[in-house]
């Protein structure tokens, strides 16, 4: 095989790696904590991009627009806890979880109604130039995807290893019980996840909308995908998530450069199937917490 | 239908009979059996010969691997060597509800009732191994079906009034006290008609009153011909009723013998009967192998 | 259980209650159903048609109607699904009891509109991008919408005759849309003499592109055809200009439209700038003089732009749901029915469609027969690309 | 210390435990009896009868919207068999629907097969995948199932998509023949009447199934409800071979409604594949109550019939 078709299949795989990983870690943080599986978690993904997209071609500069993009769509994450998952909380997981999904079709509506139908793009944040590689070509927003990627997980990492807050998260995953005994608050905690996903939503919308566009109903596709890459890393660690997301991307870009055109999604997907039968509770997971 | 449906138990039950009567008289026979969870020794070459008719009981301190014992018997957990023979079928080779299928019922030290049915419900569950209708001939209520039905409702409730719970036969397991709940599992396993008994610690947490009741209850189906083997931690309670004793410590076992044996022996006494158990709850690391 | 079953009973009488509430409107109109998809996968292009649709019952009405009838127009969303468009073809057949369905959405909606138009006894319009099953409309259903064939058409012999390609690498949808064209590809391409020497496909939620350009990149194909009926097609042509791919690029209607060129302008002007096939509405002041069709799409350009809410220029969509209408309107002309007798008028304008003779419209002309409900003679398609910010003719 | 008090000669007093009739059995029968008592029975009569006799007092649309909730209900009915009994958490009853759906559609318009015979044939060939598919997925457990249940529901969709020879494409298959004899009564009518005579005699198997020693042995394994796995199989469940039937059966309800679908319809697509429909119906299942099959029918009843109530025409402008 030609070496640029290898070296771009590896660039292909690692941006897509970070694209799914980055919106499997929002199911991540809520699952672990509440056992809830949000199916509106795309949807925080979709309002990242839209609003970024919206707040910069009202003039204000591309980094400002994401901030406040991201910040509004981890607000919205709060919302979706108090307006709906907080009120069920007597309702089992399952009901809660099929609730989330109520919430995405409102989200997806009320877009509908203030943005319309219409796909929107942005340029690569700070103009990146793209960088041509022996045969391969590394587009200009890609860096930013596999760099503001890098710097989340680092900072979810540092935040759950050493942070009060990030401990308390930690030990509600854990053990539900014993976190309430020792004081912690798990609605509390639980609204914190919820913050956390849709602002980890927000900035995978933000960093991915100069790469994909962005349009009112692309919440569930991203659903699904950030879904299929929590659940082969295995939902309960965040490492077992970004590994899922390598995984899910790596199959994808292996997928597009060795198997006949047209078959490329099935092929990943069996790949995530093997995964599964294999490793039933992910690649990574801690035992008994499924 | 009727008919045919105890001609064909009759036949099911003397076929387990003649099973029993084997030759050399074991009933339940344990060659050599070991378990590991990794570095980890639960159950170490243990040889054991449970005769029919007998109530025997397993005693130990803490992490003597009594539970696991019964779980190896009942096929929930697989052995890592040796094999066991019950009837002069291999047990150890053969899943779960297959050895149920035999003739072996287990009842768990926390029951599990299925909280998701009735207290009839769940003794009618122990129905299951003797009845065969299936999704087609239930969904269409088959005449076998509907048979079948009927005689699981009675036996059902026959079981329950041997346990004296006919009153609480439709309270959800919630509304009912522990010993009730133990002795509706208790029920939910004679359903299963079983040929031995596996208890794990029967009389834990009940109070003087019902453990005497409860006592009564198991030499009953002792006399009933059914053969019951217990893991107990109330070694007095379980060593007035038991033919036979075993003692078990980190998963070897140390005695084996008739109560009065056991009760004779001043060591045993002071190390596994007089609540002295000094070493009891120590982990046993097998050496390297 | 018991609430259970008071319930479904509830239930019951309500959608029995609004079946007698439902009467047909006792006003003399042309009732015209618009089944698009307002939601869903495909609410870009339906509401894209159903905005069309709008623009033209609007003017009809502030004329005056057809011989004094004014349209009354009925939208009603599919919610881009088969079941959708079941429910809202017999919704507005029985309840709202139109006179005539104009679907607006994609291929296989539109074939779920058929055995429902059959039965209603009601003529169906139906946009839709193939002409695979062109055979199958049946008695009540027309597809006077062009095929994909005139676009491969249009492709090939502009990449043949104008700019002399030989060899023609294709990134094709993995959809009904790309199916069409894959299906006429390679007899066309022959025709022409091309030799298509790669097919890649993508998914119309495909994001990365790159590996599929790094093959085409490594073949020898002399330039490039996309087509797509979404933002994966653009984001094909964005990519394709970042792997450094400076072949010609041809990519279908659905890539110019505004919000595409929009985003991706920058990278549709890169030379040799993108072509994509255009309605000759999109670029009339291009057209020269002495086009016959000039006065037309000039005419329809600028009531598009008055009447659209908010104003803006009408795109492929917006043309073929107005040419839907305009259709329409041609046959309700010419046949008059009478509108307060459903069945009869349905009948009669079924008749009128069937027997429309020359009919020049935006895209086509149209003669239709009972044997042909398609009945293009002529496409009117242009091939158009990009240039400082806006959209000029090929130089041929 | 106490002697033993062991009997010395066991085996011989087998009549201690000889089953005996019970005298309160009659009374605890006649409790469960009250539980589904007769007015209640009289509702579901009445229901039933109300569902067969609509077409007489309403319309084509009406009975379109039936059509769905009956489509909807039947896949649902088997996901609530699944779910709310097993406590399987599947996410992929679309791939059974649509492979109902397909099977038939391309046995009817590739090999002329009768669509009665396709029916079932699609049934049968539908069974039998999803009993592979269950053996192989239902080792997994809790909320993984889940995961891969979706996943499957990707493969199939993109697999309809690419062979298309088979499938068609993304076309889909169109001209599939009615079920309806040519000319005896309308089609829709006759679809109507098929769908809900099968809907309640489906109903009427899984009420039976649930009061059994089958329905028994699946909430059993319902570890979502109370249930557990290891208790199950020391009584003698055996707990694979149940979940797979259950997959099965929940794949044949799926496919049964699909190939009623496909027929009615006349034109299928892939998007019946999508994941989407999966999840409706898992609404559905929710929504209507899991501890009964009658649930099916509220929860497809409410969502499809008030979404089409309050949705529906008039959207736009105009």
């Amino acid at each position: 095989m030609d070496l640029s078709i290898v070296l771009q299949f590896f660039i292909s795989g690692v941006n897509l790696g970070c694209i799914y990983a980055a919106l499997g870690l929002g199911f991540f943080i809520i699952y672990s904590v509440t056992r809830v599986l949000n199916l509106a978690q795309g949807e925080f993904v979709m309002l990242g991009g839209m609003l970024t997209v919206t707040f910069y071609s009202m003039g204000v500069p591309i980094l400002l627009s994401t901030l406040v993009a991201v910040v509004i769509a981890g607000l919205l994450g709060g919302v979706l806890y108090r307006g709906v998952i907080h009120p069920a909380r007597n309702l089992s997981k399952a009901t809660q979880t099929f609730l989330t999904v109520g919430f995405a079709f409102a989200i997806e509506g009320i877009a509908l109604l203030i943005w319309g139908w219409e796909y929107r793009s942005l340029p690569n944040f700070l103009g990146t130039p793209n960088i041509h590689l022996g045969g391969a070509t590394i587009i200009g927003q890609t860096p930013w995807v596999t760099g503001i990627t890098l710097l989340v997980v680092t900072g979810l990492f540092f935040f759950f290893g050493h942070t009060i807050q990030g401990k308390a998260l930690r030990a509600c995953a854990d053990n539900p019980l014993g976190a309430k005994t020792i004081g912690i608050s798990v609605e509390r905690m639980s609204l914190y996840a919820f913050i956390l996903a849709g602002t980890l939503g927000g900035i995978a919308g933000a960093i991915i909308t100069p790469l994909t566009m962005v349009s009112y109903s692309i919440g569930f596709p991203m659903t699904i995908k950030g879904l299929l890459a929590a659940f082969v890393g295995g939902i309960t660690r965040a490492e077992g998530v970004i590994l899922g997301g390598m995984v899910l991307g790596m199959a994808e870009a292996i997928a597009a450069s060795l198997i006949p055109s047209g078959y490329h999604s099935i092929f990943a997907l069996i790949i995530l199937m093997a995964v599964f039968l294999c490793q039933p509770r992910g690649l990574l997971s801690s035992p008994g917490k499924t | 239908m009727r008919d045919y449906l105890n001609w064909a138990k009759d036949i099911l039950i003397s076929a387990r009979g003649q099973g029993g009567e084997a030759r050399d008289g074991s009933f339940l026979e344990l060659k050599n059996v070991s378990v590991s969870f990794g570095r980890l020794t639960a159950v170490d070459q243990v040889n054991l010969v449970i005769r029919q008719g007998d109530i025997a009981a397993i005693i130990g301190p803490n992490g003597a691997g009594k539970t696991t014992m019964l779980k190896l018997i009942s096929g929930l957990l697989p052995l890592s060597q040796g094999e066991i023979w019950f009837k002069q079928r291999r047990l150890d080779k053969i899943s779960p509800h297959h050895i149920a299928s035999l003739g072996v019922t287990q009842v768990f030290q926390d029951i599990q009732l299925f909280s998701n049915m009735s207290i009839l419900e769940n003794v009618m569950v122990g129905c299951h191994v003797w009845t065969d209708a299936g999704f087609l001939s239930t969904g269409l209520k088959l005449p076998h079906a509907k048979a079948e039905e009927k005689e699981i409702m009675e036996r059902a409730m026959s079981k329950l009034s041997l346990v004296g719970l006919e009153q609480k036969a439709l309270a959800p397991p919630a509304n009912l006290s522990w010993s009730e709940q133990k002795i509706s599992g208790l029920a939910r396993a004679l359903a299963a008609e079983p040929d031995l008994l596996l208890l794990d610690e029967p009389y834990g947490g009940l109070m003087t009153s019902e453990i005497e009741k409860l006592s009564q209850l198991l030499l009953k189906l002792q006399q009933g011909g059914i053969t019951i083997l217990m893991v107990e931690q109330r070694t007095d309670e379980a060593l007035e009723i038991a033919n036979q004793v075993i003692i078990l410590d980190s998963g070897a076992k140390v005695a084996d013998a008739a109560p009065s044996e056991i009760q004779s022996n001043e060591h045993l006494i002071a190390t596994y009967l007089g609540g002295r158990i000094t070493e009891g709850g120590k982990l046993h690391y097998a050496a390297s192998e | 259980m018991k609430r259970i079953a008071i319930l479904l009973l509830v239930f019951i009488i309500a959608i029995g209650g609004t079946v007698s509430c439902a009467s047909p409107s006792a006003e003399k109109s042309y009732k015209i159903g618009a089944l698009t998809s307002q939601t869903g996968k495909y609410s870009g292009l339906g509401l894209q048609t159903l905005e069309g649709i709008q623009v033209i019952v609007e003017d009809i009405n502030e004329k005056g109607g057809i011989n004094g009838i004014p349209l009354e127009l009925v939208p009603c969303d599919d919610k881009s699904s088969t079941t959708g468009v079941t429910l809202g073809a017999k919704k507005l057949i029985e309840v709202e009891k139109v006179d005539v369905i104009l679907h607006g959405s994609t291929t296989a909606l539109a074939q779920s509109t058929m055995p429902v138009a059959d039965e209603g006894k009601t003529p169906a319009i139906l946009l839709s991008g193939t002409a695979l099953f062109d055979d199958q409309l049946g008695k009540w259903c027309f597809r006077p919408m062009g095929s994909e064939e005139d676009y491969v058409i249009s492709f090939f012999q502009y990449l043949n005759e104008d700019l002399g390609i030989t060899r023609v690498a294709a990134l094709l949808e993995n959809s009904g849309f790309g199916q069409g064209f894959e299906f006429f590809m390679p007899g066309i391409a022959s025709k022409y003499n091309i030799e298509v020497v790669m097919t890649q496909h993508f998914d119309p939620t495909a994001t990365d592109l790159t590996l599929q350009m790094t093959d085409i990149k490594n073949s020898n194909a002399q330039a490039l055809v996309i087509w797509g009926s979404g933002p994966a097609g653009a984001l094909a042509v964005k990519q394709a200009r970042d792997m450094g791919i400076n072949s010609p690029i041809t990519a279908s209607f659905a890539q110019g439209s505004p919000d595409m060129v929009k985003a991706f302008g920058a990278y549709y002007e890169m030379s040799p700038s993108l072509i994509v096939p255009a309605s000759k509405t999109d670029i009339w002041q291009e057209l020269p003089e002495d086009d016959s069709d000039k006065a037309m799409c000039q005419d329809f350009a600028s009531l598009f732009l008055e009447k659209s809410d908010p104003p803006h220029p009408a795109n492929f969509y917006n043309v073929l749901g107005a040419q839907m209408m305009l259709f329409v309107v041609d046959s309700l002309k010419r046949a008059q029915p009478d509108p307060t007798n459903v069945e009869k008028a349905r009948s009669e304008l079924r008749d009128a469609l069937e027997s429309t003779e020359n009919l020049n419209l935006l895209t086509a002309v149209y003669t239709l027969s009972p044997e042909d409900h398609y009945g293009s003679v002529m496409q009117k398609i242009m091939l158009i690309t990009f240039k400082d910010g806006g959209k000029i003719l090929v130089p041929r | 210390m106490p002697a033993s008090r062991a009997v010395e000669q066991p085996g011989k007093n087998m009549k201690i435990l000889k089953h005996t009739p019970v005298p309160i059995l009659g009374q605890v029968k006649k409790t469960i009896e009250l539980r589904r008592t007769k007015v209640e029975h009289l509702i579901m009569a009445l229901v039933v009868v109300l569902f067969l006799t609509m077409p007489l007092f309403a319309g084509p649309y009406p009975l379109a919207i039936m059509m769905d909730i009956g489509f909807y209900a039947i896949v649902t009915m088997g996901l609530i068999l699944l779910m709310g009994q097993a406590g399987q958490l599947s996410l992929g009853q679309a791939v059974f629907f649509g492979l109902g759906a397909y099977s038939s559609a391309i046995l009817t318009t590739q090999h002329h097969l009768a669509p009665w015979l396709a029916l079932m044939l699609a049934a049968i060939i539908t069974g039998s995948i999803a009993a592979g598919i269950g053996r192989a997925v239902l080792r997994l457990r809790g909320i993984i199932v889940s995961g891969v249940t979706l996943v499957l529901n990707l493969i199939f969709f993109y697999l309809v998509l690419s062979l298309v020879d088979l499938t068609g494409g993304a076309n889909g298959i169109i001209n599939i023949p009615s079920l309806s004899p040519v000319g005896v009564i309308p089609d829709s009518l006759f679809d109507y009447y098929f769908l809900w005579i099968v809907a309640f005699l489906l109903l009427a198997f899984s009420l039976n199934l649930v009061n059994s020693r089958t329905g028994r042995a699946l909430r059993t394994m319902n570890i979502l409800a109370g249930g557990g796995e290891e208790t199950a199989q020391v009584l003698g469940v055996n707990v694979m071979k149940y979940k797979v039937q259950v997959f099965t059966l929940s794949a044949v309800y799926a496919s049964i409604a699909g190939s009623i679908y496909a027929h009615h319809i006349g034109c299928i697509e892939p998007e019946i594949f999508g994941a989407h429909l999966s999840l409706l119906v898992a609404i559905m299942a929710i929504v209507g109550g899991m501890a009964s099959p009658w649930g099916a029918f509220l929860g497809a009843g409410l969502l499809t019939g008030l979404t089409e109530l309050l949705g529906g025409v008039r959207v736009g402008s105009g």
